[in-house]
């Protein structure tokens, strides 16, 4: 399938919003005006957006720990995600989730797992609705070469196999599970364990190569939509950052010639160089979107930065969808939370 | 009105639920073939027929692999787009599978997410205690689920709470883990033919008294009701018996006010000591009604062990009614001795 | 490889004891001699002793809610499994084990798993102590066709592979997983799961034929001894009676045309006809051996009934090594179970 | 004696118990590159090098796929073959993932196959609330495991309790769960450098007193000795702090001796409140010397919510100083007033 001007546009946007995004957050963690970490997917953007780009509106998807600007590739805008990862009211989770535990229904993201694996299952169940209910739709679960080796993507890849669901397991093959190399804890090929379940896989040698992952998932969603079934998608990539920000670690598991090769193969460069020399795009034309983006991400932070943090019993809310259960809870316990010494009578 | 079976009910409950509405589907492994009692025709006992496939189809009545996991995950997902799953995991040992589904995704996405999912899901599982199948057939493992925000529980004790409280799980936008009781199976009483919903929350008083509480779950209720039924003919003590029927959320004014009346609580359940659901009602009333206590607080439970396989061993390991009504005679006897 | 003459009847021997001893045990659970249910591996023996007699003593071996038997297979005396069977302070495991979670370290059985699949690891991490303690052990895990759905079979393949543990996987594929025929939930042929990561897979059709079964399982203990790594075999096989003992299903889920046709291969006669026809043993030699495990198991019955119930106490004793653990259940808890009425002073 | 962390005190421990023995190994995610801190070179804090790799070799030294349920059920299975292994699974909320090995598995073997196994295994996890981790990385879940017989539950509150416990886990010969608490990481004590074994089932008295016992686990242990130093130096009360150390075995003879001579008590713990490890300390009293309690006894826990991730809503889930010390006072006060 060929993609337009206007489209191929909008996947270099969503790209550099991922990669401005995260930039902008791995300062804002070092600096403190992020609590806790963020798991960046700086490097992985081709991985990323040509996945997402492949999915319509109203498709479904899952991620895990580093996916938190998985719904920029999906077209969310950018200022609910970063008062998420701030912590603030305006947060597209009420700065409940943060980075690590963000979802963004509104462009069909169920969640991300902090659990690694845990959340493979869950866009199983969307393509399972899909299938009860008759819908149009499929999901794409997203997880990484670590999660790879978590039984339940086989327990799902059986499901959805053995249901011929609308589904796609998608691997972002990093080659790294935090300080381990994937080939000293991973026994075969992870796109093979596809095939003795009894589903198509595919290997994505060139995961830096935005053409070359959205064909293939292209092809898979066309499959599931079609009720052909599910298909499991390995995207071999890398992350350019350590594996969280902030973190520094006393053994240098990667070296140095190995950086340098993947980042001589950067997947915006290249996606540049492609639309410039094959498609037709100004250099103006683009550096006018690179600036855009940088516009976009201060928007994103104004917005977090003008949001106050959330009211303190924001904490009791959302447990259930009813609120007698917050009743439940003592009175010592509710006057203990709410800091006063003294139980009310 | 019409006798049916605590398995009775549950199956009438699963029928009314999948009639009422399109969205409800039941998923679990053998359920298409029936072969836990709750997916067949007659609704009244073990079916003989296995027509819940024939009637709703295998759209309807998923028959799973054997991959607890998954399927608890991927009922979970469903819930969060649209269907409202009753997942049968048949026996309460195999949640183990289950757990980290259980407890990161359905009991947190909710909350994580800020309000963005639903997760109307029900979670249906037997306690299989009491039949001689060994320590991994045999557990009770509500408790640990009580300790963790998010899910509601249920443990119903009689056939018509067993119909009641399962539309009103099915009904509920909230997860919801019901554990049955593969001892109250044949248990049998009137019950409505009629659609009824008995409320999450809601403790049921089964027999009024003045001298002691006694709160009874599970199957350790009708226990709880012989032993005060012995007591009240051989020694006349007059036992109110109180089964809380959710245990999350809790009854706790239910409890709290029959306390304050009687002065006296005895707590029976067949799960574990440590950390039970009998910890957390003692200790709740230890904290809210402590200077109505007129006797320390009793519980009756099975002991920090594992269920041994031998029949000469198993029996001695449940609340039954000689330990409950031993324990009411000494929370009664000690007070007479104040 | 060749089995001599006495290793032939050797097996002969313990394919009978398995039968006999289930057929005896299916009738006591009818009678109630025996508490709760049996699964029985009638129909399966050559799948099972075709594995355990390419073990050597020493070797581990792991299995399911259906491998009471499976012991046998490794050599070990009748009566103390049938004690254990029936409750009694004589069996295994004093009657605290039964039909469903026995073990019998004295043939490096480590138990069985009432618990589908879990069982799976536990033989991995007896591959582990071999490789690490530099032991020439192997270890065995029997699963069935419904386990082979679990996740954690695929952990521990993942483990065992890029481990190179001398592990051997053996699914019991009898077609059903209680009333649910594999096809309907198995996604893929499970013998090709294997090579997803990264180890030979093989199947075996003719599951009713002990050397099939035992050429495979003596090559795969090999290469694990040789330090070459894990294998998985899956072993087609068939059981002849309910799932379990006194369980009456509604539905027949087996239509009659395929139980008549896998009767018609038993695996006990066939063995018997290959003796006779290509290994110079006769009828007579043959109706000895049935007569003497007929013995056998009315011995092994004699043995259990003579067998005293345990104590009561024993409920309490083995749930730590230390015995303080025991002395910490409160006093209340331990008048209790010893029905007594009043608490000690 | 030396200085150590209480971090630096693990890794310590954990180099003790390789040396001492060559049948334990170290098992786990990322645990050659010491990315948690107690396989490396220094044992006094995070180490500058991965040395325990270096030292022992990838044989003991076993860095894993992540796979945290084959990895217990490995374990295990080595344990009953002839290794020790330590088991470090980093955050404990990943022990929900291996709930299945742990419970069926790990608490339950010896006991089903009457004593022929024995279960030499230590898992170790960290308890990460209080960092903005949000609920998938908060959890502090050892209240669950508390109702499973079989399991020993250790959770260290010092430097000096998290090496001495940690080898007499590792020598036990049986399965022993240690929740550690990285809000203790830092904290700094003189440790013995010499090896030594601090008892299973034995609690510590942190501080003598005689106006009310205070029971406190885990990190609220520092928070409980702030509140009763407070406490005595403006209001002159004298409160009696105690660590349990391990949950399972539980030393109740020295929570009961207290509270027999205080008459008061209150319970802190991280955890959630329904069914945690104070509802068991507080029925077990309740039961045990009812007729000493002079007061309601006072649970201060985190609530039955899940922990949000914003900074401006986590701080207030746990208990503190702040709130121990009401708690305290309340409960001194009513004395009082009675
Ligand atoms: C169940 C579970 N185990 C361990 C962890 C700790 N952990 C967080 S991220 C990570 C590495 C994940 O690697 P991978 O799946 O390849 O994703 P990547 O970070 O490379 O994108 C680990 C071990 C976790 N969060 N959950
Ligand atoms: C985790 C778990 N889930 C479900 C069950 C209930 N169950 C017991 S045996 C069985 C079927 C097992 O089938 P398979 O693995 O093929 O073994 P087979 O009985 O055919 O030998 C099921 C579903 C269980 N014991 N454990
Ligand atoms: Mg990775
Ligand atoms: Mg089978």
């Amino acid at each position: 399938m060929t993609l337009s001007h206007d489209e191929l546009l909008e996947v270099q946007r969503r790209m550099l919003r991922i990669r401005k995004f995260d930039e902008r957050a791995s300062k804002m963690v070092k600096r403190g005006h992020i609590p806790g970490t963020v798991h960046t997917s700086i490097g992985q953007e081709a991985q990323v957006v040509g996945a997402t780009f492949a999915l319509q509106d109203g498709d479904y998807m899952s991620g895990n720990h580093r996916s938190h600007g998985h719904p920029i590739g999906k077209g969310a805008p950018l200022g609910p995600l970063m008062a998420e990862l701030t912590g603030k009211a305006a947060g597209v989770c009420k700065g409940k989730g943060g980075s690590l535990h963000l979802a963004d229904f509104a462009v069909g993201s169920l969640g991300e797992s902090g659990i690694v694996g845990s959340s493979i299952p869950i866009a199983t169940g969307a393509a399972l609705s899909s299938k009860v209910l008759g819908r149009p739709t499929v999901a794409l679960a997203f997880f990484g070469d670590g999660a790879a080796n978590q039984g339940v993507l086989y327990e799902s890849m059986n499901m959805a196999g053995v249901w011929n669901l609308p589904m796609i397991f998608l691997c972002e093959n990093n080659q790294y599970a935090l300080s381990t190399p994937a080939h000293t804890v991973t026994s075969g090929v992870i796109a093979d364990r596809a095939a003795g379940f009894g589903i198509p896989g595919v290997r994505i040698e060139n995961g830096q190569d935005f053409f070359a992952v959205h064909d293939a998932v292209k092809s898979a969603v066309d499959r599931a939509r079609a009720g052909e079934g599910p298909t499991l998608i390995e995207v071999v990539t890398y992350r350019y950052n350590e594996h969280s920000e902030g973190l520094r670690l006393s053994v240098d598991y990667r070296n140095a010639e190995e950086k340098a090769e993947w980042l001589s193969r950067d997947p915006i460069v290249q996606f540049r160089e492609a639309l410039i020399a094959d498609h037709g795009f100004t250099a103006e034309e683009l550096d006018a979107l690179d600036a855009d983006v940088l516009r976009e991400v201060d928007e994103a932070v104004a917005f977090s930065d003008a949001s106050p943090f959330p009211e303190k019993s924001v904490a009791f809310d959302d447990l259930f969808t009813d609120t007698t259960y917050v009743e439940t809870l003592s009175r010592q316990e509710r006057a203990a939370f709410e800091q006063k010494e003294e139980v009310p009578a | 009105m019409s006798v049916m079976s605590y398995l009775g009910a549950i199956g009438a409950a699963q029928r009314e639920a999948m009639d009422a509405d399109e969205r409800v589907i039941i998923i679990g492994e053998d359920v298409e073939a029936n072969v836990y009692g709750t997916t067949g025709g007659s609704g009244k006992s073990r079916a003989s027929e296995g027509d819940f496939t024939q009637k709703y189809g295998r759209n309807r009545i998923r028959n799973t692999p054997i991959s607890e996991e998954g399927i608890v995950g991927a009922a979970a997902g469903a819930a969060m787009t649209g269907l409202r799953p009753i997942v049968d995991l048949s026996y309460s040992s195999f949640l183990y599978m289950a757990m980290d589904q259980l407890v990161n995704q359905v009991a947190k996405n909710r909350y994580m997410f800020g309000g963005q999912a639903s997760m109307p899901v029900v979670f249906r599982s037997a306690m299989f205690y009491g039949l001689n199948t060994g320590a991994h057939h045999s557990d009770r493992p509500y408790p640990m689920f009580m300790n963790v925000p998010g899910l509601k529980i249920v443990a119903p004790a009689s056939p018509s709470d067993a119909k009641g409280l399962l539309r009103s799980a099915v009904d509920s936008d909230d997860p919801v883990l019901i554990f049955e009781a593969c001892l109250l199976w044949g248990s049998k009483e009137d019950v409505s033919e009629e659609e009824f919903w008995t409320p999450l929350g809601v403790a049921r008083t089964v027999q009024e008294g003045t001298d002691v509480t006694v709160v009874a779950i599970s199957s350790s209720v009708p226990e709880a009701l012989a032993a005060a039924r012995t007591l009240a003919e051989e020694e006349g003590v007059s036992v109110e018996v109180i089964d809380p029927r959710t245990l999350v959320p809790l009854d706790k004014e239910a409890i709290l006010k029959s306390v304050a009346k009687t002065g006296r609580l005895v707590i029976a359940e067949p799960a574990h000591r440590t950390c039970g659901a009998a910890a957390e009602i003692s200790a709740m009333v230890a904290e809210e009604v402590f200077d109505s206590l007129k006797a320390p607080i009793a519980r009756i439970t099975a002991p920090d062990m594992q269920i041994p396989f031998s029949p000469a061993l198993e029996k001695q390991m449940y609340p039954d009614r000689v330990k409950i009504a031993a324990a009411i005679r000494r929370t009664v006897g000690v007070a007479q001795r104040a």
